[in-house]
């Protein structure tokens, strides 16, 4: 129980850092952090005790194994994390190109 | 882009080539051991971005490399989905069918289609990654000129 | 039939990354074989709409099926509410690409549009066939990705800015949506929708039901931009290319976002009170705050954004009223009076607003500028333009020919039966509003005396502009046919039977 | 177990507020780094020998792109005026997260705890896996096989960021 509610934790950290940071690649790290805490909670979820790896030895039969269900959707959104982390840094580097500051405020003033 | 000292230069020819071999071996025992399409082409790329990092090179080539990687990527994704409709098609007339023989399990060609979609998500997730860090750098340079 | 349904999928997949593939080989590949997949789709769905006839079907993905009684493999649903969703989602597209044929010319790398547009199409598609939790959130992260890139397609400094923010706040709803799948699957240790009913039927604890449902809420919320979560929806449709501010606005936050809390909400969880009370307070706070930020509005997209914003709150809003009226349980008429007025005025709205986005596009497209005070005098210019936008006006503010009267019609009658009366107030209020805007729109756009520059040079769109637009315009015409009530038995009816009657959902996939 | 992964959890979140109040952005970037490594390590315990390799190389690509695209930028940062207003936001942010982690330790409550996990969709992905897939690693069995559609989905949105990316940085935008 107090996993969960340290992963929750650290989901607040993240949330924090998306709400208050000004700094572009900041919010892309706090981005990341929600990220982390949210596949931790979907691999806790499948953990079975004394469950092995789930890789099935041919020759021994009927091993608990561990749920490979929730493995395979944080596999996908780990990947999906990547996907939307690479745009984020382009736009991040193109931003900083133009306006010479991560800051997003002072992008905002600087418009014109 | 310059490179880096002849140091890293040394250290990332002896090292690319097992990287590269390590990528290939994670795609292709995917069904037998940890890792796969993903893990295996995340690593190929990164044997791509290390020698990129250490030797450097001209924005000129890497325009070349990234329609290269951009072009395998749309061939690796697509055989993927042709592959899915092929299952479709004289499979059990059912999308993602694994028409393939099973074969014994254990054995390095068994698990009927499975291999195969390693390989091609393997080539489209090393393309795919390759893309971004060859457009990242491009980008970088370009606008610095 | 059922070979079909993967095919909406597949065929915009094969068709994006030939595009890309074959677009520098072959010159102009890309410009004629983006419209023709999308025509081919466009014929799909109409195939499948005409001899659907309210059953629903459902497709087992990789031949896994039922293994005792319990759903294993991702299903493929297609019934009478999704197929309406297939409906607008292709015609709106074909539409939407036919127009920027001569649109696009203006941008750079022309075949990174249609492929990354024929991706936006593969994902909805993929979201509203999908009968399986997670792999709806895998399809709406396709569509969504491919609109972050859209929204940001001409790289200049706001709309940079504009998909920055956009996507920020994207993965922290899907982050959300990730977390309440996750729970939901610690609870009911299954990921199909029909069968996660049947699990929550069997019971469940209070606060997990609340807390995972305003998860979803919020989640889904940042994908529809209701009110408390629409910080990215003006800058990123006004930034965004036309056609893609008309897809956004038509058809993505309707498809990505309000679609999926319907079918969850309905199908999926057990009507519960306070969670249709939030639903209804949502959709009324967006009606009513989204049109007075429109008024302030002088930048025309922008304007056009916000009232998206209060058009969607119209649909939340009659779709909770029809969950408190199945939950008091006397009232069915208005119930059903309810939920066809949401998805009649959903259907609606993406004609409209689509319509109105083209319009905008049309008139930059030629006078470069977004600001209605540098605007004026264009409906003798621009004839096809004016009538288009002036049809398109009408219906969104609820002038009897038009379509948009009927559906906000039906939305208030039913809030009167339900003794919904503030909210009818509010709808009426609303709909008032949203006249005074539009015809602001009118008056400064086309009818006012322009500042004499130059406007004998500016010439009517080219034929694909104006060929959608007046596609578009007698659609809305059309649609008004659907109020008649031997036509809305045949077409509304059924979708609005699977809402209502949610264990038909489950029992037609598990059998059971 | 438990312990073990909370012990590793409690240093990513020390590590995750010192990324987010670095002074230099490249410090953010390695505390960030050492978050997702712990992450790993998490994997790891848990069984999960797939994830932790596909994290672990992700992670590395992420850390090279994100110190590829910092290392030639200013790096302070503006540091932050702690005045009167921003404490206020301070502890209305608090006392919002709190309840919002209150909420959350009522609807776990009474769920599986740790380790208790039963199947019920996710049994025919063990038990009999092998031979209706072929493969022996399960994980590659659900991704490949019974949920190869998912898996297709997945590869579409790593071509989406890839085109987008391309599309974001081409250097002229408009004719």
């Amino acid at each position: 129980m107090t996993v969960y509610l340290l992963c929750f934790v650290l989901f607040l950290v993240g949330l924090y850092g998306l709400i208050t940071r000004r700094n572009l690649i900041k919010i892309i790290i706090s981005k990341s952090i929600t990220e982390f805490s949210v596949f931790l909670i979907l691999v806790l979820i499948g953990y079975i005790d004394q469950g092995l790896a789930p890789i099935v030895d041919p020759g021994t039969s009927h091993q608990v194994y561990v749920d490979p269900l929730p493995q395979a959707m944080v596999l996908t959104a780990i990947v999906i994390g990547l996907a939307t982390t690479a745009m984020l840094m382009a736009i991040a580097i193109r931003l900083y190109r133009k306006y010479k500051t991560f800051d997003i405020r002072e992008i905002k003033n600087l418009r014109g | 882009m310059e490179g880096m000292s002849i140091i890293v230069k040394k250290v990332t020819q002896l090292m690319v080539g097992i990287i590269f071999m390590f990528g290939i071996y994670i795609i292709l025992h995917g069904h037998l051991s940890p890792g796969g399409g993903f893990a295996g082409g995340v690593l190929i790329a990164g044997a791509f971005i290390l020698l990129i990092l250490a030797f450097g090179s001209s924005s000129l080539k890497l325009k070349k490399e990234v329609a290269g990687s951009s072009n395998t990527e749309s061939i690796g994704i697509l055989m993927v989905v042709v592959m899915a409709v092929m299952a479709m098609l004289f499979g059990a007339k059912v999308f993602f069918f694994n028409f393939l023989p099973k074969g014994e399990a254990g054995e390095l060609l068994s698990a009927g289609v499975i291999p195969l979609y390693n390989i091609f998500i393997g080539i489209e997730v090393a393309g795919a990654i390759l893309t971004i860090f060859l457009a990242l750098i491009i980008f970088k340079e370009e606008s610095s000129k | 039939m059922d070979a079909l349904i993967p095919l909406f999928i597949v065929i915009p997949l094969i068709s994006a990354f030939l595009i890309m593939i074959l677009g520098k080989l072959v010159k102009g590949f890309h410009r004629y074989f983006a419209p023709l997949t999308l025509l081919v789709l466009l014929a799909m769905t109409i195939i499948v709409f005409a001899n659907l006839g309210g059953s629903s079907l459902q497709y087992t993905v990789g031949g896994w099926g039922l293994e005792k009684g319990i759903p294993v493999g991702i299903f493929m649903v297609l019934d009478a509410f999704s197929v309406l969703m297939l409906c607008i989602i292709n015609l709106l597209g074909f539409i939407a690409l036919f127009y920027s044929f001569s649109y696009i010319a203006k941008y750079t790398a022309e075949s990174n549009y249609y492929s990354l547009f024929c991706l936006i199409i593969a994902g909805m598609n993929g979201v509203v066939l999908s009968g399986d939790l997670f792999n709806l959130c895998v399809f709406l992260e396709v569509s969504v990705i491919a609109s972050y890139a859209l929204v940001a397609f001409g790289v200049g400094k706001t709309e940079l800015e504009a998909s920055y923010k956009y996507q920020i706040l994207g993965s922290l709803g899907f982050m959300l949506i990730l977390l309440a799948v996750g729970l939901i699957y610690w609870k009911t240790k299954t990921l199909n929708i029909a069968d996660i009913r049947q699990v929550f039927e069997a019971g469940y604890s209070k606060p997990y039901y609340i807390f995972v449902q305003v998860l979803l809420i919020a989640g889904f919320g940042l994908k529809a931009a209701i009110i408390p979560f629409h910080a990215w929806l003006p800058d990123a449709h006004s930034s965004a290319p036309s056609p893609i501010s008309a897809m956004l606005s038509g058809v993505l936050i309707k498809a990505v976002g309000i679609y999926v809390i319907i079918r969850l909400f309905f199908n999926m969880f057990v009507f519960s009170y306070e969670i249709a009370l939030v639903l209804t307070s949502l959709g009324a706070i967006s009606m009513v705050v989204g049109s007075l930020l429109a008024i302030v509005q002088w930048d025309l997209k922008r304007l056009l954004a916000y009232s998206s914003i209060s058009q969607i709150g119209y649909v939340l809003m009659a779709f909770g009223m029809g969950i408190l009226l199945l939950l008091r349980g006397n009232n069915e008429a208005a119930a059903v009076l309810a939920i066809g007025g949401g998805i009649y005025h959903m259907i609606n709205h993406a004609v409209f607003k689509g319509l109105l986005f083209l319009n905008a596009g049309s008139i930059e497209h030629r006078l470069d500028t977004r600001n209605l005070k540098e605007m004026g005098g264009l409906s003798t210019a621009m004839p096809i333009t004016s009538t288009t936008s002036f049809m398109g006006s009408m219906s969104i503010s609820g002038i009897p020919p038009f379509n948009g009267f009927f559906s906000k019609l039906i939305i208030i009658v039913a809030a009167i039966n339900g003794k919904f009366y503030l909210l009818a107030t509010l709808a009426v209020v609303v709909s008032i509003i949203t006249l005074a805007y539009f015809l602001k729109f009118q008056r400064f756009a086309f009818f006012n005396k322009s500042a004499g520059e130059a406007l004998s040079k500016i010439r009517e769109v080219p034929f694909p502009m104006s060929f959608s637009m007046i596609v578009l315009a007698t659609l809305c015409l059309a649609l008004s046919l659907l109020a008649i009530p031997s036509v809305s038995e045949l077409i509304l009816r059924p979708a609005i039977d699977v809402l209502m009657q949610s264990d038909l959902y489950s029992t037609t996939i598990i059998g059971i | 177990m438990e312990l073990t992964i909370s012990i590793i959890l409690v240093f990513m979140i020390i590590g995750s507020i010192f990324a987010l109040h670095a002074k230099d952005l490249l410090s953010a970037i390695i505390n960030m780094g050492f978050v997702g490594f712990g992450l790993v390590i998490c994997f790891l315990l848990l069984k999960a020998p797939d994830l932790a390799m596909v994290q672990l190389v992700i992670e590395t690509v992420t850390l090279v792109v994100m110190v590829a695209v910092v290392l030639d930028s200013s790096r302070r940062e503006i540091a932050v005026s702690f005045d009167r207003r921003s404490l206020l936001n301070m502890a209305v942010g608090f006392l919002a997260f709190a309840c919002l982690f209150y909420f959350f330790m009522k609807a776990i409550e009474n769920l599986d705890p740790l380790g208790m996990h039963t199947l019920r969709m996710a049994d025919s992905y063990v038990n009999g896996a092998v031979e209706k897939t072929g493969s022996i690693n399960l994980v590659t069995g659900v991704l490949f096989d019974f949920r190869a559609y998912d898996t297709m989905g997945e590869a579409v949105i790593l071509y989406t960021a890839a085109l987008g990316t391309l599309t974001l940085l081409r250097i002229k935008g408009k004719k």
